[in-house]
């Protein structure tokens, strides 16, 4: 604790130093709270949206959502692809002043593979469902280390840069004499400043900080930093945010609802930034319940529903439809992904006819947390209704909402998947047998294979084959009906130069600046 | 008839209050067989429209017509206070009643539950009600009414064990009443005048605590509005289109003060010295 | 101006109205006039509803909202106080007129202390120092002997009796030494021996201080004995005003003879020869309550209300219970009835052993006892008509059908002296007295054999009094069971009793016929409270006399008894035959 | 005095175990798993099943509610499931924000409320006391949630004269710390004051008819010294007691408020604890806030004989 302290009181003395006239600040709003500074180990989306200006994996996310560099500033892999040998980015150091080096990064690793610290992902890369397992990790000399896998595995960098588990490098004073998380003193272009629970938090610009020699792209690349402090207030109320953000309380308000972009850009002195995602918005069927068990029923939902409509209104026309689990900004998407079973009302009338559906209602369970799918229950219940299904909506909390579909208790649902880099991880999310998980959706066999198969495989061109074959079962099997990937608004002060928004939209404050 | 009249000769607050709520119940009723607009119909081109021409009110962010939502919504709203004053009344003044009547371990017994209810934060106790019940109308009717029930117990029992000491009790006991009729032919009419009094204040609460809920995200949920829900559901678009705050924040604020004006008013026509508790 | 020399306060031709929101006027008091004669003490007299207080309080103006004077006038001490304002008021009231009310317990201020509550006066109307203020304050307490003037003087007012305080209320108001006091009802809530030791006390120190009196009161033996002048109102009119002497003695006005006859007198009642068993006999019964834990491991503080008390009742007797508050003689009343439980001891009626917590015989024993309460406005449950009130007894005892029902109901009313017209009344449509005849109807409706009266007249106005004793009476004699009398009021039990029991906290002191209690009364308190009480008796020349009551000394050999005391052992002897009195166990 | 403090505190034992009990189960009837929610994206059965274990979720209901109550009486109140950090510490760094809101709030009611009620019942019936009633009623009238609303709207968004967001204890910077502090003060001060007025006024004309009045007259005094010295004291004491009730239902009121001004106080740390199932948080609030509670009402009990010299304890 001591030593926190005087870390940072030089620190913060050395930021006096290096900008003495006008110290820039950002402030920018965030829903909740961070968990813990424990990365991988405590956290959520807020915490891990903070803990990536401070904390540093070898590699990371480009704007495109291919890997790139970041505190590894270039790997080789081996001709078997089983070793991956990464080289630390020169100069970079510590928030302590040490020296990166190949033995901290192997620590690192070791720390975070080890059974008693709690790394949730710690199965993704030993002896989990997708196959990777590390065997070794070695410090080849000062700046380079190997890692070799059991078996050639292609997500292996993917899930090494994964966003939710930071496999972040950090000096083994971080951890305190009980083997816990104490303090993050790691590499990145921030430090920790002041936590206030439940109100904010503060980081510090590293000043020793070395950037890649590489444009900044996504996470990866340049981090160099003009910013002196950034706070993230914890707002829980998004009406609040909004208010600050016009009073000029906040400068940024990341995840703007659609239908306010119009009013801030319209107000003086901000600005809208906005960009596509590959979130998924979701409609899901429950393809066990005794009236949504034909699959015609099913079909005819799909027919029912106008996904144009409905994502232009639900976006304010900014999301893109889209009826596949292939993100529109995935290297894989094409024209032939966006096709779905087609807005029909006629044929789903026939179907329903066909299938013999006698009007009972259907439960079409949302939540009020999330505005999307609050707004695409909505338009599928008035799309629907005009086909002759009758929906009731039940609108839960995000927690209990989230129980139901764990448990996969539901007869339809509206959800928002987070971002999925490579495709077959999106198709992991619901497809699967109902005996090996609960919350698998779309159970068609032939489909199950046809993702395992597509992410085994390391050939660009046999992967790309296999989606389209997944897509078109999942279309028929109609369990689930994908519906379009979101974009997402940010509302930024024009005193803020440089903040751009991209696909995983999650906040980077690196390269940005402030004006008076 | 003559009751009406007698309650509302010289008394400004209840004809003011009476026509107020009368002007809301009509509006329940009409919004029951007809609005301007489908409450319910979601009209992305006509979102945020200012008030005027076509839309009396408005529309919110949905394109729906508020002016027809705010006639459903007082039908929606005005039933969910009324049934969780109505639960709140009924389960109250029975307990009350039995607390009150039997004094005694009755009375500790009773007390002991009521006192670990109402310490409760009322609101905190209808988040957790509504969470496990589940949302939708009926959750919250039953949180709103088991929460305030234990306020109505309160000022059953007390009015209860002052009529105890009554001689009119003992008089009702010594002609061989037994203790059932005795509390439900002489002591429960006399509880009236404090539970309708009660109950107007506590319709009162039941409207705004339904708003808080539907505020926190826990009330009853869309497509059917509340006043209260569609508060909640428009909150963010009070720095821009300040007719959808002010469209249900006012018919809550006339309803409330319409519900007050003839609680003093009942107050001070059954006892002018009783005071809410 | 030779009259103001004379008279300290003239009043003439006052009305007072009340003015509704309408603005509409009631007359309440009309035309009143009223002469007070320096250094006299002058009654006004009147039944509820007379106006007697509202013309009080007009003397100060502190008439309540809404009652203005809109004729007459009023001149005191050589001022006329018509033209006063507000603040002319505040310099009257205090220094030169002051005001005791009725309820000591209401009338001073509970959250301030006796010694602040006493320097107001001072400090407001005079110019004497901190010290001094105290000084006088001390000496006025002494004075009305309060015992540890000091610590009263730091004491809350909770923390006294009712007589105490009313003490302390005459300290406080005589300090300023007024040249009027107005005594409203001053006494009327107090047990008859502490009345009298207040007034008694009130009439000393006015007489020292040259103070006139102004008393106001119901109570015609308290006019009789304490004032020299009297004005008897009626509707609020003046009936007849004149000095005591004159207007007792040859009373002018039909009214006044009216309200001195109605004052209760022996009436010769027939004693019922005594039946092998007793109607109802009670033996050592006892009423605990609990009292309060002081810490929650501590045992219970116990309060007795009734030690251990056994009686006799034979059919058509009456027997009255008589005590002052606090006694226990309504506690021992409803424990009979099984309205209270009882700790110890049992209840017989007709030898078998009543136990109220037995259902059917609860049930049985309706239609053999029943209850008359002190007060109509709260024993009449307010949301009932006059009519189901009085049938409903009927419901439990056997099936009636309706018009069988309404049928007894009636024939009850008319045996109470009540209109036909009114069986669909409510009761805060009747009078306080036809209201007590209500209650009295629902009890006799059930044709029982015992009928506990809990001091059922004390409520009432003397004239109406009068008349529902006498409803009861003729009711006994008709119907023939028996009263169990519970009273304070010596002049009501000596009108109705055969026999009489007196209590005091809790214990029987005791017990005998109706003559020998008030003719040879054997134990202390009871002649203390005997002598505490006036008589008003016809002279036998179409007058009234007015004078307390003269008890005789005790016969020969019965001087010397070990009379129990409060703290000594308890015992009950028969000290002569059928006369028992509490001793002193050696 | 000490004995009834005690007996209070004695007789609030099978109230906290209830109470306890109904924390516990109505958490447990609320659909929705901690530990699912805990690891959020990450689907991993085996790591669900280790949370779960760790939380103690695999064990029976009773014992759950054992370890927890066990652990409350030996004064460990658990740790959060989000946060890892004590609850203890939780609620005593959320605590003391509440506090602030809520007892400036009933001051400042109290300081307005008060006066102005006596005041309405001294004169009643005339037209300061209509006037004042009135504004009772209307402000009575008026959610809390909606001031909010408002006050954010205009005060903050349109006008910028107050901060909307942010939140700084008075005791680190009194003058920033009140700053922050205007905007909830008022939107929860204006029901308060309302009920507080019309509680204060009905004392005090159920005061001024009491036979102690008149013969304070009687004895000469002005209007005003009757008023203050005779009336208020005890028209004062029956509010008194409400104002336990009032604190308390600010306690509840105060949640929304929270939520709206972004303030990191109890009733945001319970909703949050809500929503996220997690349950030794609000559990350990819930409880807190009972005790509170119970003491309050003690504390005011205790006051009561200081105020109303007839009460005895």
């Amino acid at each position: 604790m001591k030593k926190t302290l005087r870390y940072l009181a030089t620190a913060a003395g050395l930021a006096m130093l290096v900008a003495p006239a006008g110290a820039q600040q950002v402030t920018l709003a965030m829903p909740g709270d961070i968990r813990s500074i424990d990365f991988g180990v405590n956290r959520d989306g807020n915490t891990d949206n903070v803990l990536h200006h401070v904390v540093e994996a070898l590699v990371a996310y480009r704007d495109d959502l291919s890997v790139g560099p970041q505190l590894a500033e270039s790997w080789d892999v081996s001709e078997d692809r089983r070793s991956y040998t990464f080289t630390v980015r020169k100069g970079a150091v510590f928030h302590n002043g040490q020296p990166v080096t190949a033995a901290d990064v192997k620590w690192s690793w070791e720390r975070l593979l080890a059974d008693e610290t709690g790394f949730l992902c710690q199965k993704w890369f030993k002896g989990g469902s997708l196959g990777i397992d590390i065997q070794t990790i070695e410090a080849l000399d000062e700046r380079r280390v190997r890692f070799t896998l059991a078996e050639p595995n292609g997500l292996f960098l993917v899930r090494m840069a994964h966003k939710v588990c930071l496999t972040g490098i950090i000096h083994p004073d971080s951890v305190g004499p009980d083997g816990k998380l104490a303090q993050l003193i790691a590499t990145g272009p921030f430090t920790m400043g002041r936590h206030e629970a439940g109100q904010f938090v503060e980081l510090n610009r590293f000043t020793d900080y070395v950037p890649l020699d590489a444009p900044k792209d996504g996470y990866a690349g340049s981090r160099e930093t003009f910013l002196d402090s950034v706070r993230f207030m914890v707002i829980a109320d998004t009406a609040a945010a909004k208010t600050a953000l016009l009073a000029g309380d906040i400068d940024i308000l990341p995840r703007l609802d659609p239908n306010a972009i119009a009013e801030i850009e319209a107000a003086e002195g901000l600005g809208v930034k906005t960009v596509a995602t590959p979130e998924w918005q979701v409609a899901l069927i429950q393809n066990t319940d005794p009236l949504l068990k034909d699959r015609r029923i099913r079909q005819a939902i799909s027919h029912a529903i106008d996904i144009k409509g409905l994502t232009a209104g639900a976006t304010n026309g900014l999301g893109q439809p889209n009826p596949s689990a292939i993100a529109g900004a995935s290297a894989f998407f094409g024209p032939f992904f966006q096709e779905g079973l087609g807005y029909d009302p006629e044929k789903a009338k026939a179907l329903l006819g066909e299938a013999g559906y006698d009007g009972r209602a259907i439960k079409l369970i949302t939540n009020g947390t999330y505005p999307f799918d609050n707004i695409s229950a909505i338009a599928i219940q008035s799309m629907l209704q005009q086909v002759g299904i009758t929906t009731e909506l039940v609108v839960m909390d995000w927690a209990s909402q989230y129980a139901a579909y764990k448990e996969g208790k539901f007869q339809m649902m509206v959800m928002g998947f987070s971002a999925r880099t490579d495709p077959t991880l999106m198709f992991d999310v619901v497809v699967d047998s109902k005996e090996n998980r609960a919350n698998a959706i779309a159970d068609d066999p032939e489909l199950i294979e046809t993702v395992k198969k597509s992410g085994v495989s390391g050939d660009e061109a046999e992967r790309a084959l296999e989606f389209k074959k997944a897509h078109q079962l999942m279309v028929q099997d109609a369990s689930v009906i994908g519906l379009f990937n979101p974009a997402r608004s940010v509302g930024v002060n024009d005193r803020v130069e440089g903040y751009e928004e991209w696909p995983l939209e999650s906040p980077r404050l690196w390269g940005v600046r402030a004006g008076g | 008839m003559s009751i009406l009249n007698r309650f509302l000769t010289n008394r400004l607050n209840a004809s003011l209050g009476l026509m107020l709520i009368s002007v809301f119940l009509l509006a329940a009723i009409l919004g029951s067989v007809w609005t301007p607009h489908d409450p319910l119909l979601v009209n992305f081109g006509d979102r945020l429209r200012p008030p005027g021409g076509d839309y009396w009110l408005g529309t919110d962010q949905y394109g729906r017509d508020t002016f027809s939502r705010i006639l459903v919504g007082a039908r929606e709203s005005l039933t969910i206070s009324s049934l969780s004053v109505a639960v709140a009344v009924v389960s109250g003044t029975v307990i009350g009643a039995l607390a009150g009547y039997f004094a005694g371990l009755v009375d500790r017994a009773i007390g002991t539950v009521m006192d670990a209810l109402i310490a409760f934060p009322s609101l905190l106790l209808a988040l957790g009600i509504v969470a496990a019940v589940g949302p939708g109308k009926y959750g919250v009717i039953v949180a709103l009414g088991v929460s305030y029930a234990p306020g109505v117990a309160r000022i059953v029992r007390a009015t209860v064990m002052s009529l105890r000491g009554r001689d009119f009790i003992d008089s009702a006991r010594a002609l061989g009443n037994s203790h059932a009729s005795t509390l439900i032919r002489h002591v429960l009419p006399n509880c009236i005048a404090p539970v309708a009094v009660i109950g107007t204040s506590l319709f009162a609460t039941a409207l705004l605590s339904e708003s808080a809920l539907a505020f926190l995200g826990l009330g009853v949920p869309p497509p059917n509005p509340t006043w209260g829900g569609m508060l909640a559901d428009t909150k963010q678009f009070a720095t821009s289109a300040v007719w959808l705050v002010l469209a249900p924040g006012l018919a809550i604020s006339m309803t409330l003060l319409a519900v007050n004006l003839l609680g003093d008013a009942l107050r001070d026509f059954f006892d002018p010295r009783m005071e809410q508790v | 101006m030779d009259t103001m020399s004379e008279n300290l306060l003239e009043v003439r031709g006052l009305t007072l109205a009340l003015q509704n929101r309408f603005g509409l006027y009631r007359e309440i008091i009309q035309d009143v006039n009223l002469n007070l004669k320096q250094g006299h003490v002058h009654a006004v007299v009147g039944e509820s509803g007379s106006g007697k207080t509202m013309l009080a309080r007009s003397l100060v103006g502190l008439l309540p909202r809404g009652i203005a004077r809109v004729a007459g006038s009023v001149a005191f001490d050589g001022e006329h106080l018509d033209r006063f304002s507000e603040k002319d008021f505040r310099h009257i009231r205090g220094p030169r007129i002051g005001f005791v009310f009725q309820e000591p317990m209401l009338s001073l201020n509970p959250a301030i202390t006796v010694g602040n509550q006493m320097r107001e006066g001072l400090r407001l109307h005079t110019r004497l120092s901190r010290a001094e203020v105290d000084e006088t304050c001390l000496a006025m307490l002494a004075r009305v002997g309060i015992r540890n003037p000091k610590g009263a003087f730091h004491a809350y007012p909770s923390e006294y009796s009712g007589g105490m305080r009313q003490r302390i209320m005459l300290a406080s108001v005589l300090a300023l030494k007024p040249r009027l006091l107005i005594a409203d009802e001053p006494t009327t809530a107090l047990d008859a021996i502490i009345q009298r030791e207040v007034l008694d006390l009130m009439a000393e120190m006015t007489r020292e201080s040259g103070t006139s009196v102004l008393l106001i009161t119901h109570d015609l033996g308290l006019v009789g004995e304490y004032a020299q002048d009297v004005t008897v109102m009626r509707h609020g009119s003046v009936v007849e005003e004149g000095s005591i002497a004159d207007t007792f003695r040859r009373p002018q006005q039909e009214y006044t003879r009216l309200l001195l006859a109605a004052s209760p007198k022996r009436a010769d009642r027939k004693t019922p020869a005594p039946a092998l068993a007793p109607l109802l006999s009670v033996h050592d019964l006892s009423v605990t309550f609990a009292g309060r834990r002081k810490w929650p491991w501590s045992p219970r503080g116990v309060f007795q209300a009734v030690h251990s008390v056994s009686l006799e009742l034979q059919e058509g007797e009456n027997l009255a219970i008589v005590g002052e508050s606090g006694s226990g003689k309504t506690t021992l009343g409803r424990a009979i009835t099984g309205l209270q439980s009882y700790t110890d001891g049992r209840v017989m009626v007709d030898g078998v052993h009543f136990d109220p917590r037995d259902r059917r015989q609860w049930q049985q024993m309706r239609s053999v006892m029943q209850v008359v309460f002190q007060d109509p406005a709260s024993s009449l449950n307010p949301r009932f008509r006059i009519g189901a009130l009085i049938g409903e007894g009927l419901r439990h005892s056997e099936r009636c059908d309706p018009r069988e029902t309404k049928a007894r109901v009636l024939a009850c009313m008319r045996d109470v002296g009540l209109e036909e017209s009114q069986i669909d009344k409510f009761p805060h449509e009747l009078s306080g007295g036809q209201k007590q005849r209500v209650a009295i109807a629902r009890a006799i409706i059930m044709k029982p054999r015992i009928i506990l009266a809990d001091e059922p007249v004390s409520a009432l106005d003397l004239t109406v009094q009068a008349q529902v004793l006498k409803v009861m009476m003729e009711l006994q004699e008709k119907f023939g069971f028996s009263f169990l009398f519970v009273s304070h009021d010596l002049a009501v039990v000596e009108r109705v009793a055969n026999r009489v029991m007196v209590m005091r906290h809790g214990r029987v002191i005791e017990v005998a016929s109706r003559d020998r209690i008030f003719d040879r009364p054997l134990h202390p308190y009871t002649r203390r409270l005997l002598s505490a009480s006036a008589v008003v008796a016809e002279d036998g020349k179409g007058g009234f006399d007015v004078a307390a009551r003269r008890v005789p000394d005790r016969p020969a050999g019965l001087e010397d008894l070990p009379y129990y005391q409060d703290g000594s052992a308890y015992r009950i002897a028969e000290a002569e035959p059928d006369h028992f009195v509490a001793l002193a166990k050696d | 005095m000490w004995a009834y403090a005690l007996k209070r505190i004695v007789s609030a034992i099978p109230t906290m175990i209830l109470a306890s009990v109904m924390v516990f189960g109505l958490m447990r009837l609320i659909p929705g798993d901690p530990a699912m929610l805990f690891i959020g994206e990450i689907d991993d059965p085996a790591v669900l099943e280790a949370k779960r274990r760790e939380l103690g979720l695999d064990q029976p209901l009773v014992m759950q509610y054992l370890n927890w109550a066990g652990g409350m009486l030996r004064g460990d109140m658990g740790v959060s499931v989000q946060t890892g950090r004590p609850v203890a510490g939780e609620i005593a760094a959320a605590f003391p924000v509440t506090a602030i809101v809520v007892v400036v709030a009933t001051a400042l009611a109290a300081l307005v409320a008060i006066p102005a009620g006596i005041v309405a019942g001294w004169k009643q019936n005339s037209k300061t006391d209509a006037t004042i009633v009135s504004i009772a009623t209307l402000c009575l009238s008026i959610p809390g949630f909606w001031t909010a609303l408002l006050l954010l709207t205009f005060l903050g968004a349109k006008w910028k004269l107050l901060p909307t967001v942010g939140y700084v204890s008075v005791f680190d910077d009194a003058r920033a710390g009140a700053i922050y502090l205007i905007m909830p003060v008022i939107a929860l001060v204006l029901t308060e004051v309302a009920v507080l007025t019309r509680m204060s006024r009905a004392s005090t004309i159920e005061v001024m008819g009491l036979e102690y009045v008149t013969h304070a007259r009687a004895k000469g005094m002005g209007e005003r010294r009757v008023l203050w010295r005779h009336v208020f004291p005890n028209a004062f004491a029956p509010t008194l007691t409400v104002l336990g009730l009032i604190l308390g239902h600010l306690l509840g009121g105060v949640v929304v408020i929270e939520q709206m001004f972004s303030l990191p106080g109890l009733g945001r740390l319970m909703v949050g604890a809500i929503f996220a199932r997690d349950y030794a948080i609000v559990q350990g609030v819930l409880i807190f806030i009972v005790v509170i509670y119970v003491v309050l009402n003690t504390v005011i009990d205790l006051l009561y004989p200081v105020f109303d010299p007839r009460v005895k304890l």
